[in-house]
């Protein structure tokens, strides 16, 4: 890569900088939303916008999540490619008729005559003390509904090349933004450029155990690995970035390396993704396991407002290291 | 507004004739066993969909609702290819994906009709952004019950539709019930179109079983919308002649059967024919013939769909995604 | 049992039976929702309630599936008893917000002052020809959410049962009931009784293999057992009935017999429920499992209409038959 | 209606003051970094929670927005345990598990703040079908903004309270805004009172700076009530100093000084305040006196919560379930 591309960005700016390269690139896309416009975005993720763009693409609308969503499947299925945003992934409760039954489902019902090329945008996660109901990670529910794709990106780089994928997609995508991530940097090229939906990422390479991830995890599962190295165990953590479809190559290409796998999400640990991960991990590579798949994840709560509480709660480094250890030990 | 040519209001006439010969005679092939699944039928409320969609090009989109085909029809659905769709054949508009509560065709600017009440308004919204997002003049319509107008969706996307000026117009096909439970029992109001003004909206009543007069209103909300003047609500006060599923339904006893002869009188075909009549446009032998001409196409549709394949199960797992 | 408990009653039946011991129990109860009043339910499973108790107790309700289970939370949090009924699980889209956010969450985010004692019954699965949007089985979206609990009754006696008993339980309890099994028929005792929540029920003993299911698979779960027995080979198999809290004791003291196991859900497999037990399976029976834990639930698509479709579509005893053998030989 | 008497003006005036300065004593600390995650203030918005309270006893129940402090502190919400709460501490009426946006008190019949805009007017509906059903005259009032107006739960809760004609009073706090979104942006109409019509329910704008104005409205919708005759809306033209989130929020432009000067010359408690002085009701003298008061009840309750301990991690998965 050249020097020119080493430039850094925050993964906010990263997510403003892909929006803005849908909006120049294809003259059908329009941005929709909760304050996406004149305030830029609660998160400032769409700062700037609308000031270049004009309020025809860049949409302030009332909050009315289910006649948003449904004016993105409406105006998708007749030939725009709207990005959506739902301010916070809790508020999908108050939309996910026209997600579910809708977005995902049209284009099958309708025998394959309809296009959804529609991208939803929405930010997960906790550790900012906002309490249950603005801090879940509920994509779970997405990626057990056939006709959707879910990405989470966990760096500024895949935040862009992922938003520019999901809106080239003809499908509908969810790109699930991580809230505690927005203020870390990475490099971004300044051109446009996808991160393939359905590639995993293999972000350490590691021989001893393999740690398959996503979003804000892999930077906790990363230190993880740092740790585990202090003590002679050698982590292999693979970034999943597209949940939905997911790349389960990648992942029993590793598990075949390292007979031994932990999935971690900051999703509630029980019905999470995680499950369906270590199902397929014991399903296709049963017989190169030399331990059962484990699991880190959110324990059975909603999530607590208070600091002391929330932190408890949160998967972690911590967390990732004493379940990998017990692993090894298996 | 100008006066209906003769042309338009025999185009009229034929739609409703359509939708009553496909709905009739699909119910008798549900009676036979030959329609899977459930089966919402329109006989009664022909009148809202022709004197509606007689405006509209293809390139005017409309949503519907599960009870969809007279939507379709009126929008230039073809026979052979619906009945194919009920009869959950390969050659069907969904390829036997979708069935009665998901018939669609997109080249007719038709999105589906759709299993969940309240699920049309918001997407007709979107419709309507696009095609003022691409400066045409064309309008999306959203057809839904009075049931359907205490789902929360119909708020949202009325409330959007005023806001943005949308070019859409708001049918509510009130037919006095939602399923089982009549009107009083699900709202305390009398006019679905009081709800309009909270939006910032005309709204208008209309009777229903006259297709002259929901002709004229919806020319109106229409012209509005094209005029950039934004969004219509359209009450029309209808009635279904048939149960809420199939044609005889469940057997309860939600309504009195003098309350269907009342309403009877008052068949929307019987009196769109009545007054052609009196204006000379047609004759009582000519109405017979169209009947005869559109029965022997439903007919041919049937044959059609009966004659066609099941899907391959091999397609299952097709269209998915895109 | 004496004689006079062999009495058989419909699945439909049982819900009425005990949907209206509920209300004679309870005076704090009340039935509330589409239709379950004068239409006694669309699948009758109200029947005469309405007659018998009058409409402040029976009472219809708007289609507004977000004010109705508003209301059941409302009026828990308040001191009733509400049983809400929402017409098909599909439809849960329209109301996910007072589910996940307000009913599942109230308790904990008030420190444990408000009480929710609401029970949901609605209706999952296909079979019925009724197409995407009414066939669904959605409970990993519940199952998933920390604070609900899910039962799932295979048959009238457990329909009765579990439904008792989620009224009786102080917290909101979601009974999913399944509209194919509405005229099975089975013995139901006329008293009132519950069937305990969080107890799995071993409905076929058997020593090579266990086939653990719910709901409608557990029909075809025996009858796929049956067609195993031809073969020589012995299945266990095992009736969750609830989902949240799940008995994994009852399933893990199985596997430790029969070393093999398979989940069958008739949800989509990605991400169905049955990803999270075939997980806890091997992470707590890892060295007891000769070959991996299996899964059969429905492929990634919505349900089809066509009939050929929708067979093709829905998992059934052949499947697990299939399925069954292959984990044998494995 | 009755006047109020000298003891209710007073008491609708010290709920007043009891908002402000918690609010305001609340701003500071969160700029002081003392209180984790988003804080919603209610300053310039406590005529409309005082002079619907000042009715309300423990028996009658409400629902709460994000913006919930100022209605559980007219509710009789006490300062310890409200910070305790706000700070995370274990001693708060959540245990420090729901804080600002989930504050509740069920014992004063409140049914928490809620970080879900739209998600009350459902809830409320419910509590005012429980008062019902056990046939006391209680009541249920829920708040909620302008912006949530436009959310669906809030047309299904409407039209289900007008339906059963239930106890329930449906507060719109309309202070022009949704964030950042003035209300000419979020909807076509300027007074959301018009969309009570559309329910077959009374509605009514008032000047909520006014809390005179509010108190009587109040008290003619909750007498209704009580009376069984059914729900009204009640709009209430308000304001709020700070900004969305925090005291001086994010800095953005979405609204001029002047138009929040223009507001603060309408200060609810100095309108009030003037208004009781003219009356003989309260001097300035009184009033210092009250304010001063009131700050050393805030400031010890900021000092209970200070003291108190954080949440024993231990306690992570208490109340899950009952
Ligand atoms: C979200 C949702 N809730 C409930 C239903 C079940 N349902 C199907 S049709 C219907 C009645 C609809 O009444 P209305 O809107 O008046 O239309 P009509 O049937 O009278 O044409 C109901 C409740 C549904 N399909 N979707
Ligand atoms: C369902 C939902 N959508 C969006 C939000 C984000 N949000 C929080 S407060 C708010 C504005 C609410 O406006 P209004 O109802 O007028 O209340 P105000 O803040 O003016 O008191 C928004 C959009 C939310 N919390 N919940
Ligand atoms: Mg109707
Ligand atoms: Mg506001």
């Amino acid at each position: 890569m050249a020097e020119a591309e080493q430039r850094e960005l925050t993964y906010v700016d990263a997510i403003i900088e892909g929006a803005r390269t849908i909006l120049l690139e294809q003259d059908n896309a329009f941005i929709a939303g909760e304050d996406v416009g004149g305030a830029g975005g609660v998160f400032g993720s769409y700062r700037g916008l609308l000031d270049e763009f004009g309020p025809e693409r860049v949409v302030d609308t009332p909050i009315s999540e289910e006649g948003i969503v449904g004016l993105g499947v409406g105006a998708a299925a007749t030939g725009l490619r709207p990005v959506i945003d739902i301010m916070f992934m809790d508020f999908m409760g108050e939309c996910m008729d026209e997600i579910a039954n809708q977005m995902a489902k049209m284009r099958y019902m309708f025998g394959g005559s309809a296009k959804l090329p529609v991208t939803v945008v929405t930010m997960s996660g906790g550790g900012r003390n906002l309490a249950a109901q603005h801090s879940q990670s509920l994509e779970a529910w997405l990626c057990h509904l056939p006709g959707l794709k879910v990405v989470a990106p966990s760096t500024p780089y895949d935040a862009k090349g992922l938003l520019i994928a999901a809106s080239r997609d003809d499908n509908p995508v969810f790109t699930v933004m991580n809230k505690m991530s927005l203020a870390n940097r990475g490099a971004v090229p300044e051109e446009s450029y996808e991160v393939p939906i359905g590639e995993a990422n293999v972000v350490r390479e590691g021989e001893d155990l393999t740690i398959v991830t996503y979003s804000r995890m892999v930077s906790e599962s990363l230190s993880a690995a740092d740790a585990l190295a202090q003590d002679g165990v050698d982590a292999e953590v693979i970034d999943l970035r597209s949940l939905q479809p997911i790349d389960m190559d990648a992942v029993i290409e590793s598990v075949a390396k390292t007979h031994r796998a932990v999935v971690v999400h900051e999703a509630v640990r029980f019905g999470g993704l995680g499950g369906e991960i270590a199902s397929q991990i014991q399903e296709l590579a049963f017989d190169e396991l030399d331990a059962p798949v484990s699991r880190v994840g959110a324990p059975f709560s909603p999530v607590p407002f208070s600091a002391v509480l929330e932190q408890t709660y949160l998967p972690n480094a911590d967390k990732i290291v004493a379940e990998s250890r017990s692993l090894i030990s298996a | 507004m100008s006066t209906p040519s003769d042309d338009v209001l025999l185009d009229i006439h034929r739609r409703m004739v359509r939708i009553r010969t496909f709905e009739t005679e699909a119910g008798r092939m549900a009676e036979a066993g030959k329609i899977p699944g459930a089966l919402h039928l329109y006989v009664g409320e022909e009148a809202v969909a022709a004197g509606v969609m007689v405006h509209l090009s293809n390139e005017d989109w409309i949503t519907s609702t599960h009870r969809g085909h007279g939507h379709l029809i009126a929008k230039g659905g073809e026979f052979d290819r619906m009945f194919a769709e009920l009869f959950g054949r390969s050659t069907g508009y969904c390829r036997g994906k979708g069935g009665s509560m998901h018939i669609s065709n997109m080249d007719l600017g038709m999105l589906g009709a759709n299993g969940i009440v309240g699920a049309g308004p918001p997407i007709a919204v979107g419709a309507a952004f696009s095609t003022k997002y691409r400066k045409t003049d064309r309008v999306a319509v959203t057809f839904f019950g009075d049931g359907a107008s205490n789902e929360g969706s119909f708020h949202e996307a009325a409330n959007m539709a005023a806001l943005y000026k949308l070019p859409a117009i708001f049918v509510c096909e009130n037919n006095g019930y939602g399923e089982y439970t009549p009107q009083a029992k699900h709202q305390a109001i009398v006019d679905v179109a009081d709800r309009a003004s909270g939006y910032g909206m005309p709204g208008v009543v209309v009777d229903g079983m006259d297709a002259m007069a929901v002709y004229e209103a919806a020319d109106a909300a229409i012209e509005r919308a094209r005029a950039g003047d934004g969004p219509t609500l359209l009450e029309c006060k209808t009635y279904r002649f048939f149960d809420h599923v199939g044609v005889r339904g469940m057997g309860l006893t939600y309504r009195t059967d003098e309350e269907l002869a009342e309403w009877q009188k008052r068949d929307p075909i019987h009196l769109f024919e009545a007054r052609l009549a009196e204006l000379g446009v047609l004759s009582k032998d000519d109405a017979v013939a169209i009947h005869e001409e559109v029965l022997a196409e439903v007919s041919a549709g049937i044959e059609f769909a009966e004659a066609s394949p099941t899907p391959d199960p091999d397609t299952l797992l097709d269209d998915v995604y895109a």
